[in-house]
């Protein structure tokens, strides 16, 4: 970015920056008439009714007609605007806190004190994020230690990333150049260091940035890699034709909504993929015993979204048509698992 | 909370008449008590939070609880509170004799209660229910989140046992006043703030046994 | 200022509501031994109102207590409740506007 | 002016009635003890006013070149923790409130004055623990002790400071138990709830506070102390934690505990205006009544200090309406002292010029937190620069403004003495001014973008943080006027006499400084409070 020495306000390169540009006007135009107004009052009152003698003044009966109407007048005036306030502002926040369903994804981890950022092609960089101009861009974000803040002034959003959980943020950047990242919520001893450059890009560019990647291949490619390195497959299925009792069959699972043993569902996102594979016993989809043993301990977080990315990519965007649920699928797991659940138990337990 | 040096004249500078002293102490205390609500209420915050999102780990984790014990244990402090109603009643009554008996009696209950108690928390220690690096969860079926389960469980019976702790100290001073023939029946405040703090007491834990014990008893959950 | 009541209540009042509260006592641990899905929670809590209710009312003189003495006990009650709802609203809420995580 | 025979010092009064050292430590008048915490704030307000010095002097160039990042780190969290929790909560209601409360209601003493003493000694060792822990070395977690930083990742003190602020915790909940038992019980006869002056009905909302809201924090820190000696995965990811449980548990008191800040300085800056313009509140019940709202409506909003913290967006919206219905008894008293200036008799004193200044500040401050509660905005502003310079608004602007012009007012009735006028006033012109220049840049960092807590930032900041550090400089002169001359005054300054200002409160009506209890006999009130007569108007030294 080209530093300069003095600005007012920072640069509008997304597509939120002028919507809140907008209503950061209305709010400084609306207060600053109420703090003249009453800076006004106060100077007026206090010079045109200064003391002159000393006769007790006519004191004002604040319970007639005319002092009703007063406090009336002065409190539903503020409170209509208010709720104008209230109104733009929660508009607002709707479209900034709801990514498009096309957004192209990027995966950020925040750690003391960087940012690791993953592109779905395989590219990462830290501390430098690089994307096409005019794309929606979804970062999904996550800690692997305290709680940060992704922070970029010049598109006027921000979330906090929090340790064991998936965050989301979006934007859509307008105009090509280079803009700070912060992080914005405090995090120990280098807070002030922990900031990148978004660099946003043509479209031709990026891709050439892209281009130039890591010879890793793709996020899910990888993720696929530490998908058998760790013996998912032995047990999870990721092909519509292989099902077995052991476990939920992972080929078109994303954004299902799947029964649990407990009775109650779940959407199979981001966040539970990631629960699924630190903590299995937590949430059982019905029909499956109790036999994976946790990978917490044994995965970072940047491995975690690989797998993540990876299951998403098992579908169900192909088009295979697939069984709402694992647990509808054709055969009736209980019937093996009683069998084939003992190997795959001892083993988990090592 | 008032003087208990002179209950001829137990009346302080500062107010008017004992009648506006007496008010001003019971107010005070339940004005103290619902602090105390709110103090207990941050942790059934916790409780509640952890409780709706790692139901099964709750579950499990509460089967761990001996049930009769904590049954009998409630049965004792709704005892030490019948004892503690008797003392403060027999206090406006101003027998002297059977207010020493009823305060002891609430005293030895008291006792009974915390002896349980750490039975209980021996019986956690001894399986490894205590939450940090040790912790194991034999046979629950989320054992990660159990911790979070005893974690509760120790900071709410904790907090209570604390009050409990507290509650027994300034009952073997009461003993010890009301001996001396300190309480009569113009006078006996500390002896019914005293009541109220111990009532509560018993409440707090009337609402803990159902949420730390009663939890998926049946295995309902288990499915 | 305030009507102040030197209530005396009787004796046997204390015994029939301790023989109430043990009885209630032991109902609740039985009852949990049954299964009645989401209602199990029900009964425990409602039992432990009612136990909680009488002990306040009758042990604590309540019942006998001066209209602010009542105040107070609910505004501690109603800031309980704000603390515990509220907050669950959030974590009840999530997803509801199907943002992703929020 | 009438010519009044010269006033002077009563005899026996609650000050040299006895000199020796436990007559002061262990004092049970609350006249007394109002002094002790009065001492108390005022060394942890120059601890803290140290600290901000040296937080405004390393932000002076971007480089972080005075002290290094762990260092700033404490330095900031130190001052945030002496300022909000050893000089801010408890400076208006331990001292002024303690001092006058009994006064204005025609009592003797408070309802308990052994637990007022208790509550001193309670903070005083509070104020030891976080002392302490501040001695070996700090804390570098914020004033906010965020989880799982604090519990798993800071290196410093967490757990002394964390006892320490539970510990002083209690000393608020008792001062606010006391105040409303007394305000319940002690008023003098004929003194009805609608008699009260407006600063009683402010303490008896902030002391519901107090009393709601302290235990909840009380018992969040000591989850977080426990959480960190124990590691029982309260608040920790690793076994389930939220830390967003946290936030809530700490934003549930930390909110409301702004209008611990600010309700009392509400209720000093009405008697000012009363007083200095002669008339009766306008909107006496509107006022009385918009404390209380603000008591109960303040702890409804908490969630906005987590829009973008994970909570869920439903419960982003409902915190932020609740926001903006709080904002409206806050605007109804600005209105309403704007209005009992309106034909009255009004004199520009020393305390009148902090009261105009409360009134600007947190007119500013206020306004400014609008911005904060809509949501779409606040993605933008919050945990930049822009709250910092909103909350300094309103805890300082408001909060001290309030506490320096309530000092400034009933100085003469705790000791007997009027300070210099003209140096009164120009520090009070000099904090103003000092204040604004110190904390309007920080609105136009962070709108431009400036995250807080930032130890060293980016070159485009640079020239608002310089006008900053010069502000500060301009407001820590401010600040150490009143100190020197407040102390001049108590030996050399002119006897004030009972009524100085002409004020209409029972405050005024008992010898300055008042004797041991308070009043000769105990006055029957027959009126309703401020109605000024002519003596009281005619009867007073001129500003």
């Amino acid at each position: 970015m080209e530093p300069r020495s003095f600005q007012l306000f920072p640069e509008q390169a997304s597509n939120f920056a002028g919507q809140v540009d907008g209503l950061y006007a209305f709010l400084v135009l609306t207060s600053a008439f109420f703090s003249l107004i009453i800076a006004f009052f106060v100077v007026f009152f206090a010079i045109k009714y200064r003391r002159k003698d000393d006769t007790v003044p006519a004191q004002v009966d604040e319970h007639g007609i005319g002092g009703m109407i007063l406090e009336i007048t002065w409190s539903v005036i503020p409170l209509g605007l208010s709720m104008i306030m209230f109104g733009w502002g929660a508009v607002l926040f709707f479209t900034e806190s709801l990514p498009p369903a096309d957004s192209m994804n990027v995966y950020v981890t925040g750690k003391q004190w960087m940012w690791k950022i993953q592109h779905q092609e395989g590219a990462r960089e830290i501390n430098e994020l690089h994307i096409p101009v005019d794309r929606d861009i979804r970062l999904t974000l996550t800690s692997e230690d305290v709680i940060h803040d992704f922070f970029v002034p010049a598109f006027r959003t921000k979330t906090d990333v929090l340790p064991g959980k998936y965050t989301t943020e979006w934007f859509r950047p307008t105009r090509i150049g280079s803009y700070h990242i912060f992080c914005a919520e405090y995090c120990g001893t280098k807070h002030s260091g922990m900031i990148g450059v978004v660099y946003v890009m043509s479209q031709a560019d990026y891709n050439d940035w892209l281009g130039k990647g890591n010879g890793e291949g793709s996020m899910a490619e990888q993720g696929q890699a530490l998908f058998n390195q760790l013996g998912c497959g032995n047990c999870h299925p990721s092909t519509v034709q292989r099902t077995n009792g052991r476990a939920p069959n992972l080929a078109g699972i994303f954004g299902t909504t799947v029964d649990l043993k407990d009775g109650t569902h779940v959407k199979v996102d981001e966040a539970y993929i990631r629960e699924s594979v630190l903590n299995p016993e937590g949430r059982i989809v019905a029909g499956f015993d109790n036999i994976m043993p946790t990978f917490k301990g044994l995965l970072t977080e940047d491995g975690l979204l690989k797998l993540v990315e990876y299951v998403k990519s098992l579908g169900p965007a192909n088009g295979a048509p697939m069984p709402a649920t694992p647990g509808a699928v054709d055969l009736n797991p209980k019937q093996t698992t009683t069998k084939a659940g003992g190997p795959a138990a001892t083993a988990g337990k090592k | 909370m008032s003087t208990v040096s002179h209950p001829a004249s137990a009346l302080q500078h500062h107010f008017e008449n004992a009648e506006q002293q007496k008010d001003a102490s019971t107010i005070g205390m339940w004005v103290f008590l619902v602090t105390e609500i709110m103090f207990f209420g941050g942790l059934f915050l916790a409780y509640m939070v952890y409780r709706q999102a790692y139901p099964a780990a709750f579950a499990a984790a509460s089967n761990k609880t001996d049930l009769w014990l904590g049954a009998a244990n409630t049965t004792v402090l709704i005892g030490s509170s019948l004892t503690m109603a008797l003392a403060v009643h027999y206090a406006s009554l101003g027998r002297k004799n059977l207010i020493v008996l009823f305060l002891s009696l609430t005293l030895l209950l008291g006792g009974t209660f915390l002896g349980v108690k750490a039975v209980e928390y021996h019986d956690k220690w001894v399986h490894h229910e205590i939450p940090g690096a040790n912790f194991e969860c034999e046979g629950c079926a989320d054992a990660q989140h159990a911790t979070l389960f005893f974690a509760c469980y120790f900071g709410m019976t904790g907090l209570h046992a604390t009050h409990m702790v507290v509650g027994i100290f300034i009952i073997i001073f009461l003993i010890v006043k009301a001996r001396k023939g300190a309480y009569g029946p113009e006078w006996h405040t500390p002896v019914e703030m005293f009541g109220l703090y111990w009532h509560f007491v018993d409440i707090v834990w009337i609402f803990l046994f159902p949420l730390l014990y009663l939890i998926d008893r049946s295995g309902g959950l288990k499915g | 200022m305030a009507e102040h009541t030197h209530h005396v209540v009787p004796k046997r009042v204390y015994f029939a509501v301790f023989a109430v509260l043990i009885v209630l006592t032991w109902v609740t641990a039985w009852v949990s031994t049954i299964d009645l899905g989401r209602l199990n929670l029900v009964v425990a809590l409602s039992i432990a109102l009612f136990k909680a209710s009488l002990v306040v009312f009758f042990f604590m003189h309540l019942a006998y207590a001066t209209k602010l003495t009542k105040m107070i006990l609910f505004s501690g009650i109603y800031w309980l409740i704000l603390l515990l709802f509220i907050t669950m609203e959030d974590i009840w809420t999530r997803g509801w506007m199907g943002v992703p995580g929020r | 002016m009438i010519t009044a025979p010269s006033p002077v010092l009563t005899k026996t009064n609650y000050l040299n009635e006895d000199h020796s050292l436990k007559g002061w430590m262990l004092t049970k008048d609350h006249k007394r003890i109002g002094i002790l915490y009065l001492i108390g704030v005022t060394f942890f307000f120059m601890l803290g006013g140290m600290y901000a010095a040296l937080i405004r002097l390393e932000l002076l160039t971007p480089a972080g070149d005075l002290l290094e990042s762990n260092t700033y780190n404490k330095v900031f969290t130190m001052h945030g923790v002496l300022m909000v929790f050893l000089f801010l909560i408890p400076s208006i209601p331990a001292v002024l409130g303690n001092f006058l409360i009994p006064l204005m209601i025609g009592a003797k003493d408070v309802a308990f004055p052994r637990l007022n003493l208790l509550s001193y000694y309670i903070y005083v060792v509070g104020g030891l623990f976080i002392f302490t822990s501040l001695i070996l070395g700090g804390v570098d977690t914020g004033w906010t002790f965020y989880t799982p930083f604090s519990t798993s990742y800071s290196n410093g003190y967490v757990l002394t400071t964390g006892l320490g602020i539970f510990i002083a915790g209690f000393s608020s909940i008792l001062t606010g138990l006391n105040f409303i038992v007394t305000i319940h019980r002690m008023r003098a006869p004929g003194l009805t709830w609608f008699r009260l002056p407006l600063f009683v009905w402010a303490h008896y909302a902030t002391s519901m506070i107090q009393i709601l809201g302290t235990p909840v924090v009380a018992v969040t820190l000591f989850l977080v102390v426990l959480e960190r000696g124990l590691h029982i995965g309260f608040f920790d990811p690793a076994y389930g934690g939220d830390p967003v449980l946290f936030q809530h548990m700490f934003w549930f008191y930390s909110h409301p505990a702004v209008y611990i800040m600010i309700l009392p300085s509400m209720g000093v800056v009405s008697e000012i205006i009363s007083t200095f313009s002669s008339k009766k509140p306008f909107g006496y019940t509107f006022i009385a009544f918009s404390s209380l709202a603000i008591a109960v409506f303040g702890f409804l909003v908490w969630g906005h200090h987590l829009y973008v913290a994970s909570q869920s967006v439903y419960a982003g919206m409902v915190f932020s309406i609740l926001t903006y219905i709080v904002a409206i008894p806050s605007a109804i008293k600005i209105f309403n002292w704007i209005a009992t200036m309106y034909k009255g008799s009004v004199r520009i004193t020393t305390p009148m010029l902090y009261a105009f200044g409360f009134m600007g500040l947190f007119t500013v401050g206020g306004l400014t937190g609008l911005f904060l509660a809509s949501l779409g905005m606040d993605v933008h502003l919050t945990d930049t620069y822009f709250v910092v310079a909103h909350f300094h608004y309103v805890m300082v602007g408001g909060g001290i403004m309030g506490f320096l012009g309530g000092i400034h007012f009933w100085w003469p009735k705790m000791f007997g003495r009027m300070y210099p006028e003209g140096w009164s006033k120009l520090s009070a012109i000099m904090i103003f001014c000092g204040f604004n220049l110190t904390f309007f840049p920080q609105f136009l960092l962070g709108y431009m973008g400036m995250p807080r807590r930032y130890h060293v930032y980016p070159a485009e900041f640079q020239v608002f943080n310089t006008l900053s550090s010069a502000g500060a400089g301009l407001l820590g002169v401010g600040y150490f006027i009143p100190f020197i001359y407040l102390l001049w005054s108590l030996k050399y300054g002119r006897v004030a006499g009972d009524n100085p200002w002409g004020g209409s409160g029972l405050e005024w009506k008992t010898s300055s400084p008042p004797i041991h209890s308070n009043f000769e006999v105990t006055p029957v009130v027959t009126q309703e409070a401020y109605t000024y007569t002519t003596e009281e108007v005619s009867h007073h030294v001129n500003g």
